[in-house]
């Protein structure tokens, strides 16, 4: 069995990989997933931590979990729809007509 | 009957002014603009109701107080209420003879304001504001919570602020945005000291007398908190009264406040509300820090010195009549904090007669002011000349006003100014040689002025274009009768000083023995 | 304490103003829809009415009807809330756990007041929206267009799902839980800003405020995973006894840093703020409105649970909480950038926003107050941790009378065609003496000049801290006080600059003459107007006599401990 | 000196507070009635525009004063406590006990007040006679005579009180008081320019005084915890004080009196103070309120006198008389250039208040100086009785000037009115071409006005000190006392010198005047048709006239021993004759050889060097078949006569540089004026620019930077949600690395 702070250290990358997406990936698609692995790093943990803790919560968090980034993907979609009806562009560099 | 005759001046007028606001709030303008007359009438009545309810509270027609008797950290008319009792905040009142002249004060020039711009434009929104910066200025005179002397110490502001700006001049924006926030800054500082101050006493309590009570206990034998912390305090309190004040360098605010604010605006900021600085000087830092005032005296005096000084000095170079009467106002309250300094009675009992004197004498060099720019449509010196000819009441008040303030005897301010010069040679010798320079400077200004406005102007000498040709009047009859009360007040206190000098003599002396400063 | 974990009729009453949102939200979707629909039999041609569907009712079909459903839920909620406030022992301490012994939720004061600060919040834009919603549509730009009747019932919908998540939030015991909770409420509001989706800055805002916020919360869930890494619970009494026994480790820190990540956004601390001034523009009044009170109390509700409840010290420990200095930066940062930036704003939603950073600012430095709290205390050291909450509480709660007032005040312009520059204020002193007299009392309530209730709750929050500072009582100079004392400074200092953007608001209403086009009166919105003036009297009432406020948030704040 | 005056009970000092308070109680009633009734023709006809409810107020303020002044006068001194007007708390210097001081209020009466009060109350009295005269037959005045009066009332009281205070504070109140007036009535003719600056210019100048008038008033306070004439002259007290602060305060209080008294160098004030009407040149700029300065340093004297003082206070005694001396030369000078008659008054005013100043100086010096006190008397009895001559004279002068003036403009006015037949004759008082004052325009008048030409001879006598006229004894007796002192105390010959070279310029510009004006030909086509006609007019200069031919007899009195306290006995024990014969005896055939030439030097050079340089200079005889009155008649022919023998040109000396100067009056107006506008303006603008722009520029500047500021922070709010994510990963970036270092 894999030791689970290998675990850890994947969604520790997997975190680190979502966080740098989420900021430096114009097309607002690309963030979506980005967020998405972060979720997933989270989920990982979770997992993992469930299985060094020996704890069944753990893997109840992570279904909830999933389930929040499921809708949370549903909202996001549904919210970069009207954006793009609105910019016709899903870059999140070019929908900046509210700064300052 | 027991009726709390204080609480009743504060609450009266601020809830009599915002029913009055509200009343006319949803008419439309011309339908607003017939609740004027109504509206000035009602306002009048109750200010004279006020300063009548004053005046009897003086001559114990109502209450029968000994006023030349109440020795320090005693109060008259003392009531108390549980405010929000979960702070231990009360509302309590009470007068003693540093504030009673105060609140007098403010009782008499109310009406006079009112009459004085009897003609106001929106009077309906006008007056009411009026009574509402009354009401909140006898509140800051009469509260003995600290909490609520702070609450309407802001609530002056607000009245003021509305006034500056919807019956100013062009910068009105600018001038009452100023006005606000510098007060506001170096109050809310003030407030840090005070909650400070709060925490670090043995007792926690609002209460003001009980306050010194405390402080004055620990003072005794030792210093009360420790002498670097009452000096850290009493430099945050002294920098809300001083920026009130205004003493330099905080005094910028002043002018353009002055010179923008309307004619009733200025009266009263500069017959009360610069006031409130100097009473909150005696009623809290100076009450309760006599150790930090001994180690501040010195700076103190060069802080009234500079003001003193150079409010004059700049007032010379004011082509501006009513910034220069606004400096002139900085220059005056320079005195007060020389008369602090002097750490004498009697440079106290100057002080805080000078509150008085002026109190009443820059309302009028400000009804001056404001009949010269409501008849003239202008502020400049020079812009309208032989005043003595075509307006001699105008003329008149100007000379009497004018003459009053640069102390001529008999009239209130020089019983200041010769006890501030008594007081003043004892503790600091020849540094009185910059008071005396300024009398002569101030006479120099006041009397440069006077030459441009009332003098010269025979045939040669055009009206101003801003009258467009038409003829040149003298003053209302409603600035006449507000003059002549000023007038009339300004000799009354310059030949019977005693009035209420005595109370505040008695006030300076008692507080002294119980601080246990002064002297040498 | 009793521990419940079936439904019945003791857990209703406990979870009450739950249970009624709840409802509520059930008649939200049922009641639009029914109508003389009928259902055929299988195989018969008996058809049933099944009262969904068909043509609808004429009652039911106003496209009032879910607003004023909203109201009535939101209403009801908040009394059942104010009913367990006054009456403390009904409710508190009651603990909902799962059949394993894990906490879920708890009732307590602390949770109670909270709720009543959503619900109050909810109940007020919920009351505003009903006339900002008309049907049918006249325009095709206008934003009226975009309320047509189908939307209201999502429109409110989404208001009372935000509120069953902030209630959740502040009931949760388990971190978890409070996270699902935020999650909720965040997805609502994510919704509820980009409901103006058919304009260009609507479905910016949203989108902007969604993408930061849900990463936001996404590293928050991170640190969560992380936390229970390290705890093997997310229970926050599991979560504490660990932190007592451990102390911070690098994981810990980490871990709740990254949590701390995600309240941070919600209450729009420098800098995770920087959505908030572009979703308050984008979004409708009444909703940036809740955003800024409701939703940042919740963040506040977060890190209060996370600093107060897992990283405090122990009382009898002699030292401040490892944060505290962390916090203390943050909150100076904070509440300095908030006014700053907010100085030159000519956008008042923006300026509101960035105001709504600094108030953030104050509550961090009220929150740094108390990871000082065994600063000296010798006689008890929890007493400063109660003032501090209680007056954060306290501020929280006022904060929704005034700071969504003066949001509904721009909604009122808004209904008349756009309050996203400071000119559109203009003349309103004119126009509308009464809403400019509200809105001036708002703002100057915000600066904290009494006697507004601003002044109190800032004054309540600067007592705390100067307590906390002052500790015994006995210094031999200020700079003996604690450092937290200099962020009371700061405090009032920034007061003071605060005050010049919000006279400006003042100044703009009575000094300058209306916008071309924009003369007499605004369109009459009951409504709006009616959640304006409680409002106003809510700010210029718990400014005057807020004692009763007070108590009630002393005892909450002691039943946080 | 010295011995403690006896004190007597009196029963009109009860009622001498009436003295003051019925003019000043006038100033509100004319002020009043003149407002409602102005150009009412009852008003104008009937009460002479308030003229005459003046004058009943000034008779009976005189009549109470010489009720006062017979209770008193010879016998002592009286003090009337009538209550205390400020009490105030004054901390001991330990700060342990707080003691109970006042300011009191009251009369104080001894000889010096004597003096003054009579002067005062009678010179008001006669100038309000006057007034009415001058005042109500001159159109300019019209509907605003009332304003005169009531200012004139109000000076009035403030002299008479200033004199019948019984403390310094009270003579400083009253003092300002007459400053204030006199501010309002030179500036009675306010749409002139040249009067509105002269009103603000005698006011600041002697404002500068003032302050210094103050310091030493508090200093004298601090010194004595009290400023009644009852306490600060008790012995007893002045022996536990400090001289040198005593010194420097009673220097301070001088300098006040420098003011006041128009002395150098705040003297320019005083013949700028012309421009008002005549009778306040008369009453004010001459009789009286530059009598001030003169009866501070007189009320001085005690101090001086007290034993333990002696020879500490002799450096003040010298800076008076020095002062004095220069003032005394200087203004003479000036006086040789002046064509206008009453700047020449003006400056002999100056002058001859120097003179004052010195005896006064002189007399201190005598009585601070141990051995020499018995000769103090004699020295301050002349300067007192030179200030009462000098009041009467030169009070007679001005209203004399006044008259001249007066018929001056009358005639011109009626000849224009005849020249250019009504097309434009509107009554401008002041034209432009026509100089009514200057004596350029003047001469031969002695034909024409007698009655003033009398006059204005008796009193340029009694000033120049011709002998037995009016000032003659008292000059005598302060160049002699100088000249004592300076036999003494060798810094005294400086001041002497000056008042003895004053006394022959004195006799020059004074009698180049009178001739310039009264003899010779009409230089003018007005001064020609001149008359006198006036009413009221010639009652006050016919009784000044007299009482400045008595001078004699009031020396017989022993005026010149008048002195402050009861040691002045009125008609020496002598009796009237005896003191006569020993007033000659002392001034004629005095046994000390020195004095004995001093005198009959004084009295060449006063009487017949200076007179007679005049009269080469401006002598002549009048227009032919015209003759004036017997008495003048043989000073007109001498003076013709000496003009024909020993008449010269002195255009060389009239077109000197010395004479420009003089002319500009030593520049001292035009460097003062340059200092005030260059230096004090200057330093003004500059101050509020400095306030403005960095005072308040600070201020704005913080905010101006702040709003920079938000924009530069705002502007990190980019628009971009990614930006957004950044900002808050570096956030937490620099978050835990800020953890790492603080953990």
């Amino acid at each position: 069995m894999i030791d689970p702070a290998w675990v850890s250290v994947l969604s520790a990358i997997l975190f680190i990989i979502g966080v740098w997406g989420a900021f430096t990936r114009k097309n607002a698609i690309i963030v979506l997933m980005c967020l998405e692995l972060i979720l997933n790093a989270a989920n990982l943990q979770f997992v993992a931590a469930a299985i060094q803790h020996g704890d069944a919560t753990g893997w109840v968090y992570a279904i909830f979990a999933i389930a929040i980034a499921a809708s949370e993907v549903a909202i996001g979609l549904a919210i970069f729809l009207a954006m793009y009806g609105q910019h016709e562009t899903i870059s999140l560099d070019d929908v900046n007509l509210l700064k300052h | 009957m027991n009726i709390d005759y204080l609480s009743l001046m504060v609450i009266l007028p601020i809830l009599a002014s915002i029913f009055l606001l509200i009343l006319t709030s949803r008419l439309n303008p011309a339908a607003r603009a017939k609740f004027d007359a109504p509206v000035r009438m009602a306002s009048l009545i109750i200010s004279l109701a006020m300063f009548v309810l004053a005046t009897l509270m003086f001559l114990g027609q109502i209450g029968d107080v000994g006023w030349n008797d109440i020795a320090f950290n005693n109060f008259e008319f003392q009531e108390s209420y549980v405010w929000i009792e979960q702070l231990g905040i009360t509302w309590t009142v009470g007068v003693d003879g540093l504030s009673f002249p105060m609140v007098w004060l403010t009782t008499l020039l109310m009406p006079i304001t009112i009459i004085a711009t009897w003609n106001e434009k929106a009077g309906a929104t006008y007056f009411p504001l009026m009574l509402m910066l009354g009401g909140a200025l006898i509140g800051v005179f009469v509260a003995l919570d600290m909490f609520m002397f702070y609450v309407f110490w802001e609530l002056t502001l607000i009245p003021m602020f509305f006034m500056i700006l919807k019956w100013g001049g062009k910068d009105r924006k600018y001038a009452a945005q100023k006005f606000f926030i510098y007060t506001f800054t170096a109050s809310v500082i003030m407030l840090l000291g005070l909650l400070t101050m709060y925490f670090l006493m043995d007792t926690q309590t609002f209460s003001m007398q009980e306050m010194v009570v405390q402080a004055s206990g620990a003072n005794g034998n030792g210093v009360w908190l420790g002498l670097e912390v009452q000096k850290v305090l009493f430099i945050m309190l002294m920098l809300g009264f001083l920026v009130k004040l205004p003493a330099a360098p905080f005094h910028t605010w002043l002018p353009d406040a002055h010179v923008q604010a309307p004619t009733g605006g200025s009266m009263m900021l500069a017959g009360v509300m610069l006031k409130m600085g100097a009473y909150g000087m005696f009623r809290l830092p100076i009450s309760l820090f006599p150790h930090a005032l001994e180690e501040f005296r010195f700076i103190i005096m060069i802080i009234g010195l500079i003001s003193l000084v150079w409010g004059a000095i700049v007032c010379l170079g004011q082509t501006n009549l009513k910034k220069m009467v606004a400096y002139s106002s900085v220059s005056h309250m320079g005195v007060i904090l020389l008369g602090i300094a002097s750490m004498q009675p009697l440079g106290w009992a100057a002080a805080l007669f000078m509150m008085f004197a002026h109190g009443i004498i820059s309302p009028m060099l400000f009804a001056v002011c404001g009949a010269f720019k409501h008849h003239y449509h202008s502020m400049e010196i020079g812009a309208m000349r032989g005043m003595a000819k075509h307006s001699p009441w105008l003329a008149t008040s100007m000379m009497f006003g004018w003459m009053a303030s640069l102390g001529l005897p008999l009239l209130a301010g020089f019983v200041a100014e010769l006890m501030l010069m008594v007081a003043y040679w004892y503790a600091y010798g020849w540094w009185i040689l910059l008071p005396g320079l300024v009398l002569a400077i101030t006479a120099a200004y006041y009397l440069w002025s006077m030459q441009r406005t009332i003098f010269e102007g025979g045939e040669a000498t055009q009206p101003p274009e801003s009258l467009h040709g038409e003829p040149v009047p003298d003053i209302d009859n409603s600035e006449k009768i507000a003059m002549l009360l000023l007038a009339a007040f300004t000799i009354l206190f310059g030949i019977m000083p005693w009035i209420f000098l005595d109370m505040m003599d008695m006030w300076t002396r008692s507080a002294m023995a119980f601080l246990g400063v002064g002297g040498a | 304490m009793s521990n419940q974990n079936e439904l019945n009729m003791d857990m209703i009453e406990t979870l009450g103003p739950e249970f009624t949102v709840f409802v509520g939200l059930l008649l939200i979707m049922i009641v639009p829809n029914l109508g003389n629909g009928t259902f055929r039999v299988p195989g018969t041609s008996i058809r049933l009415p099944w009262f969904l569907g068909g043509t609808r009712y004429k009652v039911v079909a106003s496209p009032r009807l879910p607003g004023l459903l909203a109201v009535l839920t939101m209403a009801v909620a908040l009394i059942q809330v104010i009913w367990y406030l006054c009456d403390s022992s009904a409710a508190d301490g009651k603990v909902i756990s799962s059949e394993n012994g894990i906490e879920i939720f708890k009732v307590n004061m602390f949770s109670r007041i909270f709720e009543a600060i959503f619900f109050a919040a909810l109940l007020l834009a919920a009351i505003a929206s009903l006339d900002r919603l008309p049907t049918g549509s006249q325009k095709s730009d206008d934003i009226d267009v975009l309320f047509n009747n189908r939307r209201q019932a999502d429109f409110y919908i989404l208001m009372l799902t935000s509120a069953l998540g902030m209630s959740v939030v502040a009931l949760a015991q388990d971190m978890f839980v409070l996270f699902v909770g935020l999650e909720l409420a965040s997805f609502s509001t994510y919704v509820l800003v980009a409901f103006h989706k058919e304009t260009r800055a609507g479905s910016e805002g949203g989108a902007k405020y969604f993408i930061v916020g849900s990463v936001a919360s996404a590293v928050g869930l991170y640190g969560l995973s992380m936390l229970y890494l390290w705890a093997g619970s997310l229970q926050f009494d599991v979560l504490a006894a660990k932190w007592a026994a451990d102390g911070a480790t690098s994981l810990s820190m980490m871990a709740l840093g990254f949590v701390l990540v995600g309240f941070a956004f919600k209450i729009s601390a420098v800098p995770f703020h920087f959505a908030a001034p572009d979703a308050y523009s984008g979004a409708n009044s009444p909703v940036a409105g809740v955003l800024a009170t409701a939703s940042k109390a919740m963040g506040m509700l977060g890190l209060m649970r996370v600093l107060l409840i897992i990283t405090i010290p122990d009382s009898t420990a002699d030292g401040s909480a490892v944060w505290i200095g962390l916090l203390g930066v943050l909150a100076a940062v904070t509440m300095t950038w908030g006014n700053i930036a907010a100085l030159g704003s000519e956008n008042p939603k923006r300026m509101l926003a960035y105001s709504s950073v600094a108030h953030a600012g104050y509550m961090l430095a009220a929150l740094t107050a108390i990871g000082a709290w065994n600063w000296g205390l010798v006689d008890n050291a929890g007493d400063a941790m109660d003032v501090v909450v209680a007056a954060l509480l306290f501020h929280m709660f006022v904060l929704v009378f005034f700071k969504l007032g003066a949001f509904l005040v721009l909604g009122v312009l808004e209904m008349e065609g756009g309050a996203s520059r400071l000119s559109s204020l203009a003349g309103l002193g004119k126009r509308e003496p009464l809403l400019a007299v509200a809105m001036f009392l708002f703002m100057i309530s915000l600066a904290g000049v009494p006697p507004m209730a601003g002044f109190l709750s800032k004054l309540l929050v600067i007592m705390g801290i100067v307590e906390v500072a002052t500790g015994t009582g006995s210094l031999s100079s200020i700079a003996d006080a604690h450092w937290v004392w200099w962020l009371a400074l700061l405090m009032v200092i920034n007061s003071a600059i605060s005050m010049f953007y919000y006279l400006r608001v003042g100044v703009v209403m009575y000094f300058h003459e209306p916008e071309e086009g924009r003369q007499g009166p605004l369109a009459s919105g009951a409504s709006i107007r009616i959640a304006i003036a409680l409002c106003a009297i809510g700010t210029v009432a718990f400014g005057l006599v807020g004692g009763e406020l007070i108590d009630m948030c002393r005892d909450a704040a002691e039943s946080l401990r | 000196m010295g011995g403690t005056s006896e004190t007597i009970s009196s029963t009109f000092i009860e009622y001498a507070i009436f003295i003051v308070l019925l003019p000043m109680l006038a100033f509100p009633i004319i002020l009043f009635l003149g407002h409602i009734f102005n150009g009412n023709q009852t008003w104008v006809k009937s009460a002479k525009e308030g003229g005459l409810i003046a004058l009943p107020i000034m008779v009976a303020s005189f009549v109470l004063s010489m009720l006062l002044i017979s209770e008193f006068i010879g016998k002592g001194t009286g003090a009337h406590h009538i209550g205390d007007w400020l009490s105030f708390g004054w901390m001991s210097a330990d700060g342990m006990t707080i003691n109970e001081k006042v300011f009191g209020v009251g009369i104080y009466i001894d000889h010096v007040t004597v003096m003054l009060l009579f002067v005062a109350s009678f010179l008001c009295m006669l100038i309000n006679i006057f007034s009415i005269g001058y005042m109500n037959t001159d159109p300019v005045n019209d509907n605003r005579n009332h304003r005169f009066y009531a200012e004139f009332v109000l000076f009035c009281s403030g002299m008479l009180g200033m004199v019948l205070a019984d403390s310094f504070l009270w003579l400083f109140i009253f003092w300002e008081l007459m400053g204030l007036c006199s501010y309002l009535l030179i500036g009675f003719y306010y749409e002139k320019p040249s009067a509105a600056y002269a009103a603000k210019k005698a006011f600041l100048t002697t404002r500068v005084g003032d302050v210094f008038l103050v310091i030493g008033l508090v200093m004298l306070w601090n010194l004595f915890d009290s400023l009644d004439y009852a306490v600060v002259f008790n012995e007893d007290l002045i022996a536990q004080v400090d001289p040198g602060q005593l010194q420097l305060a009673l220097g301070m209080m001088f300098i006040g009196a420098v003011g006041k008294s128009a002395q150098f160098p705040l003297h320019v004030w005083l013949p700028d103070a012309m421009e008002g009407p005549t009778p306040v040149s008369a009453l004010i700029h001459a009789a009286t309120m530059v009598n001030a300065g003169l009866y501070l340093v007189a009320r001085m004297f005690p101090f001086f006198g007290a034993p333990s003082m002696a020879g500490e206070l002799v450096d003040l005694a010298f800076i008076i008389a020095a002062i004095g001396g220069i003032t005394a030369v200087m203004a003479a000078a000036i006086a040789f250039v002046q064509d206008d008659l009453k700047k020449v008054l003006a400056y002999s005013t100056m002058s001859q208040l120097a003179y004052i100043f010195t005896g006064l100086g002189a007399a201190l010096w005598l009585a601070n100086t141990p051995g020499m006190e018995k000769y103090a008397i004699v020295a301050f009895g002349a300067a007192l009785f030179h200030l009462f001559n000098h009041a009467m004279a030169k009070g007679m002068l001005f209203m004399a000037s006044g008259s001249v003036i007066h018929e001056m403009h009358h005639a011109h006015h009626d000849l224009h009115h005849h020249d250019d037949h009504g097309d434009d004759h509107h009554d401008d008082h002041h034209d432009d071409h026509f100089d009514a004052q200057s004596m350029e325009n003047m001469g031969g008048l002695a034909s024409k006005m007698p009655i003033t030409a009398t006059a204005m001879l008796v009193g340029s006598a009694s000033i120049m000190g011709l002998p037995l006229i009016g000032g003659f004894w008292s000059k005598e007796g302060i160049i002699a006392n100088a000249w004592r002192v300076a036999r003494e105390e060798p810094l005294f010959l400086f001041p002497a010198f000056c008042v003895l070279l004053g006394a022959a310029m004195t006799g020059f510009y004074m009698s180049r005047m009178w001739l310039k004006t009264f003899a010779g030909k009409p230089k003018t086509e007005v001064a020609a048709n001149v008359h006198e006609n006036t009413p009221w007019i010639p009652i006050p200069l016919v009784t000044l006239t007299f009482v400045s031919l008595s001078s004699v007899i009031l020396a017989g009195m022993m005026f010149t021993h008048w002195s402050s306290d009861s040691s002045y006995a009125f008609f020496s024990e002598k009796g009237l004759i005896d003191g006569l014969i020993y007033e000659f005896e002392h001034i004629f055939l005095n046994s000390d050889a020195f004095f004995f030439v001093l005198t009959y030097f004084v009295i060449f050079i006063g009487a017949i060097v200076g007179p007679g340089l005049a009269m080469a200079l401006y002598g002549g005889s009048l227009k032919d078949g015209e003759k004036s009155k017997p008495w003048m008649q043989p000073i007109i022919n001498l003076s013709s006569r000496v003009n024909a023998k020993r008449g010269f040109d002195n255009s060389a000396w009239a077109n000197s540089g010395l004479s420009d100067a003089l002319k500009e009056r030593l520049y001292f107006d035009k460097w003062y004026d340059a200092a005030m506008l260059k230096l004090v303006a200057g330093f003004a603008n500059i101050s509020a620019a400095f306030d403005k722009n960095v005072v308040d520029g600070t201020i704005k500047t913080i905010e101006s930077t702040s709003q920079k500021l938000s924009t530069q922070v705002r502007r990190l709010t980019t628009g971009s949600a990614r930006d957004y994510i950044m900002m808050a990963a570096l956030g937490v970036l620099v978050i835990y690395l800020m953890l790492e270092v603080m953990i």
